[in-house]
């Protein structure tokens, strides 16, 4: 895309959203929590996450530690800052996978029609008959826990519906005349999967990404409640907050309050960014869920 | 219309064929050894084997898939590992509880969630719109777990409205202890319910037949309740009905807290203790339902909705 | 269809209302009703069955100890435990050598009505129904857990067993050491001396279970109740409760001897009734700590455990915290009859050769935390493997090497070959997934983390971590015993190489000389010299270290002020058929809750 | 009866407020049919949305005006009093009467739905009512269509359903916004004799919105004339056809192409005026008339086509077997003569699109023989046809779908040169893509802007230098023209004359538009339910036609004013 001066519809929708407050606010925050992922990652911010003194358990918040302590005395604040690494990755491995799955899946069978379709849609229709949250709960069990199980459990798990999606449109864009123009002209199929009709779709994959990846945040705790989450010691928000609905009782509200906050304004700014999102790249799929 | 039956029925069959091969596979090959987790704790090794003759987990792998096609077919899935309990009687035990929970709170939520989607389409664009809309997306953000864990402690402990847990046998007794339950599960759900509904309200707003009707002269409201609640009911029944196998697995959060026996609980101890037969049990009934539902869901498709004729 | 949404806002309002006014008609009711029975109302975990052979967790026996009944049990009061007497008509006559326990039982007792008795009335208890329940317990094909207690150690049940798993029609053939000459008399002929069988005795998985109700319900059995036991099955609603009501022809009746403190506390004041006391008694299944500690501060349970986040909360300096006490709401403290303890795979090489390693790990554990932390103090260090309140238990004996000293483990680890944890790969501590074994898994982390040793925790579910244990797949992990009878035996059997895995001993420890202690000690009777010998076992595993103790828990029980007759202790556990209820009291006393 | 004055209309779009509607003013006399035309933009639809008070708001907003009716101004009525006229007063019918019709309630419920509203009739009269309507507007057997959804009407039919809808209440007004641009052209003749004669009957007035000037022609007394939101020119019917006083209405009247004859190049609207509607006082030079080829039997052939046949499965058994297949296109045999151009007309449906492609193999027919200069295409493998496919383009219909969005129009230009290795070097490559611009008449520097920037024309301009990318020797153009407003038609029109001529390329033209066949083929096809009923000269088929359908095709289009 080496437009010059001219809008492209990325282009366009960026400045789209651009003109939406709230959804660039929002935006604001998601970059603000992947910088915040990182430098965590890079141990840059909140090194201390793992720092713990058993003299300070359970100290509520004050101006020193804003969220207090858990257990161990650790930093609630830096380990829910932690929590968005866990997140994150979560969210972008486990719904690149899907992503990735989907798309080429559904592209095959849309493109192509008669028993390659058959097949993936059999397939499809097959993950998709059996209970999201028995077929990942299985998954991830059988596959035993960990961050990288998990991604992979919630990746080969929730594809189908993107699939069902992109096999949808390519069943419609084989059928227009710029694809006709294509064979026209002598494109292979390679090219007029990939050149001509996948950017024509990129769409639809960017708001799904958008929203699997709210997905994968809420599934990693639940995850974490039916004990199939990523390895103890991590301090994941899913661990956190599966943790402290016990310590709740004791009157320490803080450490479900700091994880679920996070995990609230996040997944909050993620929704809202998504309908924007929609609003600027495809205005009939505006509100959908 | 038979035909069409008909012919959805046979297609059912290599689906369900899929869903049992990937139960099995999942949890008979790359799970690991099911006997180990049948003989019991200090199983001798001749234990284990007769537990696995008893399972037919002796034999080769095809033999033994055909054996759990067979279980299913006849609908005994045997008893369970853990609580040694025919798995058909623990389903049948809870799918009342779970139904008794979660058929109300869906309707309700259906219902309310309507409700209040209509009012937004008539409030479309405006201020009231985008407010409710942006709750409702507050509301799906947040862990349903902080829902459960305030309102049972405000609403039953500090208030003392409801029983904190429990539950009757007695069909009429046990709304006492599903109010708050379903209140719970109605909070937590109506948010993505609205904003699903609105999409559909919003789809039928723009179309053509809706400025027809309005040049008749009928008012907002008249075409609202009339043409558009008509025309969006036929995707709305559908998708309700498609969501409906769904509630018989209850829902795990609630029932654990709230102690209601259903089917919730049932799967969730069940993955806990990997008790596999009624995980199996649990997959293939529910994509057995979710089919069958899925089927009614088409054909009622086809009576609601006077544009689709079968051939 | 269109009309019903028409109005569709005002309606949801009136739906409202409707659902909140019948709710809160019916709760008005049901809860004053409530308050009037004489019902002792516990929350329990989930129960998975009720048949003593086939269900042997906690929380199943708690409730199968109160409908069945076993030959011998504990005095309720009396500390340290003294065996007594329950179905059996005094204590057995044992032979010189040890081999032979002829039983008496008592005469007029009844099963439980049934439909499957002819007539369907309860017949008399015999002497043959022990025999037919233990062979139960010992068909291979029924792969009961409790099948240790008998293994090894009864005259030809080996052959019978052998002979049943060819065919089950053999299960009919007599099995030598169960014998009853009599339908009053019970002989065990024992293949070796093994003088724990009297505790074996009083657990429920031998109590006797009639015949005809077998025949009619088979593997249904775990949703019928036949037994002898203080109360009978009135309803199951699976995973929501279990109500038991009393059995008007019990033969039981209150100790008339007591503890120090008993009498204080008032729990001499039933002394020779008729028990049990309360009409019914409930069992509520509940998962989640939230309710179950909810429903007590509402009155809506009479007696719990303390949850571990409501510990703080619920006790202040080792009592009742002031809030509750003022409420009318007692502390109960029982021994727990326990031990947690950190446990090495000793197959693994880097163990199996390297005490010093394991002395290192042992000094760098920070016990004190671990009682603060995950007991909220309720606990002692242990110093050994065998708990306090058994008779072989030194209150003086101390052993250094558990003490926490991060300087001495850097020291071991040195000698050991891994100065400053150089060259020692990653260890793998395996836990079970719940929240409090994690963050235990999590100090482990923490402690040795300061000798520079790094620790991965894998977390796995229950059945995972079984099924590691038994293949003897792990490196270390923690763990805990709880007795299933008041006797050292049940402690140092986790070190007896005959027991590792898939055993209890998951050590999988070997020593040639504590093989040989335990086999004498089996062989001898109770007493000073038996107690000799299980302090030198003792020793042994101090010097050797496969497991590392780390703690003897304290239970702790909170009950209401209309509560009689509790005392809490782990090894009885049909405690609750003494408790009393006094019913007006509680109406009392629920209002200011 | 009703008097529109300075009325104005704006939208506030993302980039800012735009005015549809620009302080028009006309008055619509009782019992008269005023014709409002225009090209897509000028403001036509918004004007009749205007006068219901149907404009969506809070994006669209009468920002000025009166629009009187009876001496009431219609935009100072509350709500409710709008209500009454609606459908009552004033009705209106619209252009496309499937989406416009509720698919979910039978035709007869949704005219007694005004009936009961309007005229408090209970249910039983409405029936009745709705029953002698349906019969006005001429649906056989109405007793039973009453209860048909409209799913189950033909087009024609549904429209006429919508004008039973429009006329229930006996309105005063009728307003029908395009009612016949979705329809074949023999169903469009009897909507408008329809219309006519309910006009008369009711002496109702009728504001008859579209672009199509010859349709006006035929109905309407008096013509107003929008361009961009203004009102240009509004006379009587006869003067503007006689003597068009604007520009606009000049360019409108001489742009489409006549049946009878045509010059060699169509007028376009750049003849008349500038950009910014400013005349331009320049005689026309007089042209000469275009003449189609003659064919004759020694032309060389460049294409035939043998009992070409395509089918599609209709029915199918539950495992899968065909049991029922519909022949779009039936034993179809053709001669394209090297140079020529073929025009294959006929109404939708009737298999042209399917011939044209199956004659590429975008869409594999059934069976036949497609020899294209003695090489059998039917039998080209796959690495054949790719060489094959240099010589053989295609221009579709919708400007709008046939590029891709996501490319920029170089890269759309330049993907066909790489396919087919056309040039030497990237930077060669590129050259030919400035001079493919060029040839279309586009600016080379536009090459980097996507196809969303460039207008309907421009876009079908891309089309067709993509087609000429490769340097083909025969091109099917299907449809391409009709959806471009008139004035831009006649400018690709004469392209693709002008191509013809410089290159010798050989066409073959779809449409449904006969006048656009006249104008621009050699000899004509004409097809129908999938058969070529008659073929032969321009002339012949419009003076002599053999077929009976094609004299009822001819019979059908509206021949405009004639003066």
């Amino acid at each position: 895309m080496k437009g010059v001066k001219n809008n492209s519809i990325w282009l366009d929708a960026f400045f789209k959203l651009k003109k939406n407050k709230l959804a660039f606010t929002c935006l604001i925050i998601i970059i603000f929590y992947f910088a915040a992922g990182l430098l965590c990652a890079l141990g840059v911010l909140f090194p201390h996450y793992a720092l713990t003194n058993n003299d300070r358990s359970y100290l509520p918040p004050s101006p020193e530690d804003w969220f207090g302590t858990d257990i161990f005395g650790r930093d609630v604040l830096a380990r829910s800052f932690h929590g968005i690494k866990i997140s994150l990755t979560v969210g972008l491995a486990g719904t690149g996978l899907s992503v990735v799955i989907g798309s080429i899946f559904g592209a095959i069978a849309g493109y192509f029609g008669k028993v390659t379709d058959d097949l993936i849609v059999w397939l499809y229709t097959t993950l998709d008959t059996i209970p999201y949250i028995l077929l990942l709960a299985g998954m991830s069990f059988v596959l035993g826990g960990g961050l990288g199980t998990l991604c992979f459990a919630i990746g080969i798990t929730s594809w189908v519906n993107l699939c069902r999606l992109i096999r949808a449109e390519f069943m419609k864009h084989r059928e227009k005349e710029y694809v006709h123009a294509a064979t026209a002209i002598g494109s292979s199929h390679f090219r007029k999967i990939f050149v001509h009709i996948f950017p024509n779709v990129f769409h639809i994959i960017i708001i799904n990404f958008s929203l699997g990846f709210i997905g994968a945040i809420k599934s990693e705790v639940i995850l974490s409640y039916l004990g199939l989450g990523v390895e103890p010691g991590t301090p994941s928000w899913g661990l956190m907050i599966t943790d402290a609905r016990l310590e709740l009782s004791r009157g320490v509200w803080w450490g479900l309050a700091a994880a679920s906050a996070l995990m609230f304004i996040l997944v909050l700014a993620f929704n809202l960014f998504t309908d924007a999102l929609r609003e600027a790249l495809d205005p009939k799929l505006r509100g959908k869920l | 219309m038979l035909k069409y039956v008909l012919k959805r029925l046979l297609y059912m069959i290599p689906i369900l064929l899929g869903v049992t091969l990937i139960t099995f596979l999942l949890f008979n090959v790359v799970g690991g050894d099911p006997a180990l987790q049948a003989a019991g704790r200090y199983a001798t090794p001749e234990q284990v084997q007769l537990v696995k003759a008893e399972l037919g987990l002796d034999r080769g792998l095809p033999a033994q898939y055909l054996f759990f096609v067979k279980q299913i077919v006849s609908f005994d899935f045997g008893r369970s590992w853990s609580t040694k309990q025919t798995i058909s009687k623990m389903i049948m035990d809870g799918v009342g509880a779970s139904l008794s929970l979660t058929i109300p709170a869906f309707f309700l939520t259906v219902f309310l969630s309507i409700s209040i989607a209509l009012l937004i389409a008539y409030f479309r664009g405006t201020f009231v719109d985008r407010a409710i809309f942006v709750i409702c997306l507050a509301a799906i953000s947040l862990s349903s777990l902080v829902y459960i864990l305030y309102m049972q402690y405000y609403f039953s402990f500090q208030l003392g409205l409801f029983p904190i847990s429990g539950w009757s046998p007695d069909w009429l007794e046990r709304w006492e202890y599903l109010t708050l339950p379903i209140f719970i599960f109605v909070s937590i759900s109506l948010g993505g319910s609205v904003i699903f509904y609105r999409t559909i309200f919003m789809d039928e707003i723009f179309q053509d037949y809706v400025r027809t009707a309005r040049a008749k002269g009928l008012s907002h409201t008249a075409v609202l309740f009339k043409h558009i609640l008509r025309n969006a009911l036929i995707p709305i029944i559908t998708i309700v009905v498609i969501e409906m196998p769904a509630l018989i697995l209850g829902s795990l959060l609630l029932e654990s807290y709230f102690g209601i026996p259903g089917l919730g609980g049932m799967i969730f101890q069940a993955l806990q203790s990997a008790d596999f037969p009624v995980i199996k049990a649990m997959t293939f009934i529910s994509a057995f339902l979710y089919m069958i539902f899925q089927l009614i869901s088409d054909v009622l498709y086809v009576v609601v909705d006077p544009k689709v004729q079968l051939k | 269809m269109k009309r019903v949404f028409c109005s569709s806002n005002l309606k949801v309002g009136f739906a409202g209302a409707f659902f909140l006014s019948i709710a809160l008609s019916l709760i008005s009711c049901t809860s004053k009703k409530n308050n009037l029975a004489n019902e002792l109302r516990i929350a329990s975990a989930n129960l998975k069955g009720l048949d003593p052979v086939a269900t042997g967790d906690e929380t199943s026996s708690n409730v199968i100890a109160l409908l069945y009944d076993t030959l011998f049990q504990y005095q309720y009061l009396k500390r340290p435990l003294t065996i007594e007497p329950n179905l059996a008509d005094g204590m057995p006559q044992v032979s010189k050598d040890g081999l032979v326990h002829t039983i008496k039982i008592k005469k007029g007792i009844f099963f439980s009505d049934d439909a499957s008795f002819s007539g369907g009335k309860g017949r008399e208890l015999v002497s043959q129904d022990f025999v037919y329940s233990w062979k139960r317990l010992c068909d291979p094909r029924l792969a009961s857990e409790g099948f240790w207690l008998f293994d090894g150690k009864v005259e030809g049940l080996d052959d019978w067993r052998k002979a049943v798993q060819k065919d089950g029609k053999n299960f009919d053939a007599p099995v030598p050491g169960f014998q009853t000459p009599d339908s009053s008399t019970i002989v065990i002929k024992l293949s070796r001396p093994f003088y724990q069988l009297h505790n074996i005795l009083a657990m429920v998985y031998t109590a006797p279970v009639p015949k005809e109700a077998v025949d009619k319900y088979g593997k249904e059995m775990v949703n019928h109740a036949v037994g002898t036991g203080p109360f009978r099955l009135e309803s199951w609603t699976r995973n929501s409760q279990i109500s038991l009501v009393k059995n008007p022809h019990y033969h039981g009746v209150y100790p008339s001897v007591g503890d120090t403190g008993d009498a204080e506390k008032g729990r001499l004041a039933m002394a020779g009734q008729k028990i049990p006391f309360v009409d019914r008694l409930i069992f509520y299944e509940i998962v989640e700590d939230q309710p179950i500690w909810l429903k007590f501060l509402k009155g809506d349970t009479d007696i719990t455990a303390i949850p571990k986040d409501n510990f703080d909360a619920a006790i202040k300096n080792k009592d009742v915290a002031p809030d509750l006490a003022a409420k009318g709401v007692k502390l109960d403290r029982a021994p727990g009859y326990d031990l947690t303890y950190t446990s090495f795979n000793m197959l693994d090489p880097l163990f199996k050769n390297n005490v010093n390693l394991r002395y290192a790990v042992a000094q760098a554990q920070d016990t004190k935390t671990t009682i603060e932390k995950f007991q909220n103090g309720r606990g002692i260090e242990a110093q050994s493997i065998i708990p306090p309140e058994l008779e072989s238990y030194d209150p003086n004996f101390k052993n250094a090497r558990l003490e926490f000293k991060v300087e001495k483990a850097k020291e071991y680890l040195a000698i050991a070959g891994y100065p400053g944890g150089k060259g020692l790969p990653e260890l793998e501590y395996m836990v079970t997934n719940s929240s409090t074994a994690r963050q235990g898994a999590e100090l482990f982390q923490t402690d040795l983390g300061r000798l520079g040793i790094k620790v991965k925790i894998s977390a796995v579910s229950w059945p995972q971590f079984l099924e590691r244990l038994r293949d003897r797949k792990f490196q270390v992990t923690g763990a805990a015993w709880v007795a299933d009878y008041p006797d050292a035996e049940n402690f140092l059997a986790l070190l007896y190489s005959k027991n590792a895995s898939p055993g209890p001993n998951n050590s999988n420890f070997s020593n040639p000389e504590f093989d040989k202690l335990f086999e004498q000690a089996a062989r001898t009777p109770p007493g000073p010299a038996r107690n000799a010998l299980y302090q030198k076992m003792r020793d042994i595993s101090a010097e050797q270290l496969p497991i590392i103790p780390s703690t003897h828990r304290e239970g702790y029980s909170l009950y209401h002020g209309w509560v009689t007759n509790y005392k809490a202790n782990s090894v009885i556990v049909d405690r609750f058929k003494y408790v009393q209820i006094d019913v007006p009291k509680r109406t009392q006393l629920k209002e200011k809750l | 009866m009703i008097q529109i004055k300075n009325l104005s209309v704006d939208f506030q779009t993302a980039e800012g407020q735009f005015r549809a509607v620009n302080q028009i003013s006309f008055d619509i006399p009782k019992g008269k049919t005023v014709g409002l035309v225009g090209e897509s933009g000028s403001g036509k639809s918004v004007t009749s949305l205007a006068m219901m008070r149907l404009i969506l708001e809070p994006n669209g907003k009468i920002s000025q005006g009166q629009i009187l009716y009876e001496g009431t101004d219609l935009l100072k009525l509350s709500e409710p009093q709008m209500r009454k006229i609606r459908g009552n007063k004033i009705s209106m019918i619209f252009q496309e009467p499937m989406s416009s019709l509720n698919p979910v309630f039978t035709v007869g419920y949704q005219i007694m739905e005004a009936l009961r509203l309007h005229q408090n009739m209970n249910r039983k009269q409405a029936l009745e009512q709705a029953i002698d309507l349906l019969q006005q507007v001429g649906i056989p057997s109405p007793e039973k269509r009453v209860k048909s959804y409209p799913h189950e009407m033909s087009g024609g039919q549904r429209q006429r359903v919508m004008i039973a809808m429009a006329i229930a209440c006996r309105p005063q007004l009728l307003i029908a916004d395009e009612p016949t641009t979705a329809l074949d052209v023999t169903i469009q003749k009897q909507i408008l004799d329809l219309l006519r004669s309910l006009q008369s009957k009711y002496g109702m007035s009728l504001l008859f919105i579209t672009h199509d000037l010859a349709v006006i022609g035929e109905i309407a007394d008096e013509v107003v004339v929008m361009y961009r939101g203004n009102i240009v020119e509004k006379n009587k019917t006869s003067e503007i056809f006689r003597s068009p006083q604007h520009p606009y209405t000049k360019a409108l009247l001489s742009c489409r192409p006549s049946m009878i004859e045509n010059p060699q190049r169509l007028p376009v609207v750049g003849d008349f005026m500038d950009d910014r509607g400013q005349e331009i006082k320049k005689s026309l030079q007089a042209q000469p008339i275009k003449m189609a080829k003659k064919i004759t039997t020694a032309d060389p052939i460049l294409l035939e086509i043998k009992d070409l046949s395509k089918s599609f499965p209709v029915r199918k058994s539950i495992f899968g077997k065909v049991l029922e297949e519909a022949r779009a296109v039936d034993h179809v045999s053709l001669k394209v003569p090297k140079g020529t151009t073929l025009g294959l007309v006929g109404e939708s449906g009737c298999g042209k699109t399917t011939l044209g492609r199956s004659i590429l193999r975008l869409i594999e027919p059934t069976s036949g023989e497609i020899s294209y200069q003695g090489t059998n295409v039917m039998a080209l493998g796959r690495k054949e046809l790719l060489k094959f496919r240099k010589k053989m383009q295609i221009i579709f219909q919708d400007p709008y779908s046939s590029l891709n969005p996501r490319l920029t129009v170089q890269e759309a230009l330049l993907e066909p040169l790489e396919i087919h290795h056309v040039g030497n070097s990237k930077s060669e490559m590129k050259d030919r893509t400035e001079l493919l611009m060029k040839k279309v008449g586009l600016d080379p520097k536009m090459l980097s802007r996507y196809p969303h920037e460039f207008s309907g024309g421009q876009r079908q301009r891309v089309c067709i230098a993509r087609a000429l990318a490769v340097e083909p020797e025969f091109i099917i153009c299907d449809e391409s023209v009709s959806a471009l407003d008139v004035s831009i038609q006649s400018q690709i029109l004469n392209l693709l004359v002008d191509l013809q001529d410089q290159m010798g390329l050989t066409y073959i033209f779809i449409s449904h538009d006969l006048s656009v066949v006249k104008f621009i083929s050699d000899q004509i096809a004409v097809m129908n339910k999938g058969k070529i009923v008659e073929m032969a000269s321009p002339d012949e088929i419009y003076k002599n036609p053999q077929n009976d359908y094609t004299k009822k095709l001819l019979t059908s289009i509206p021949k405009g004013f004639v003066i």
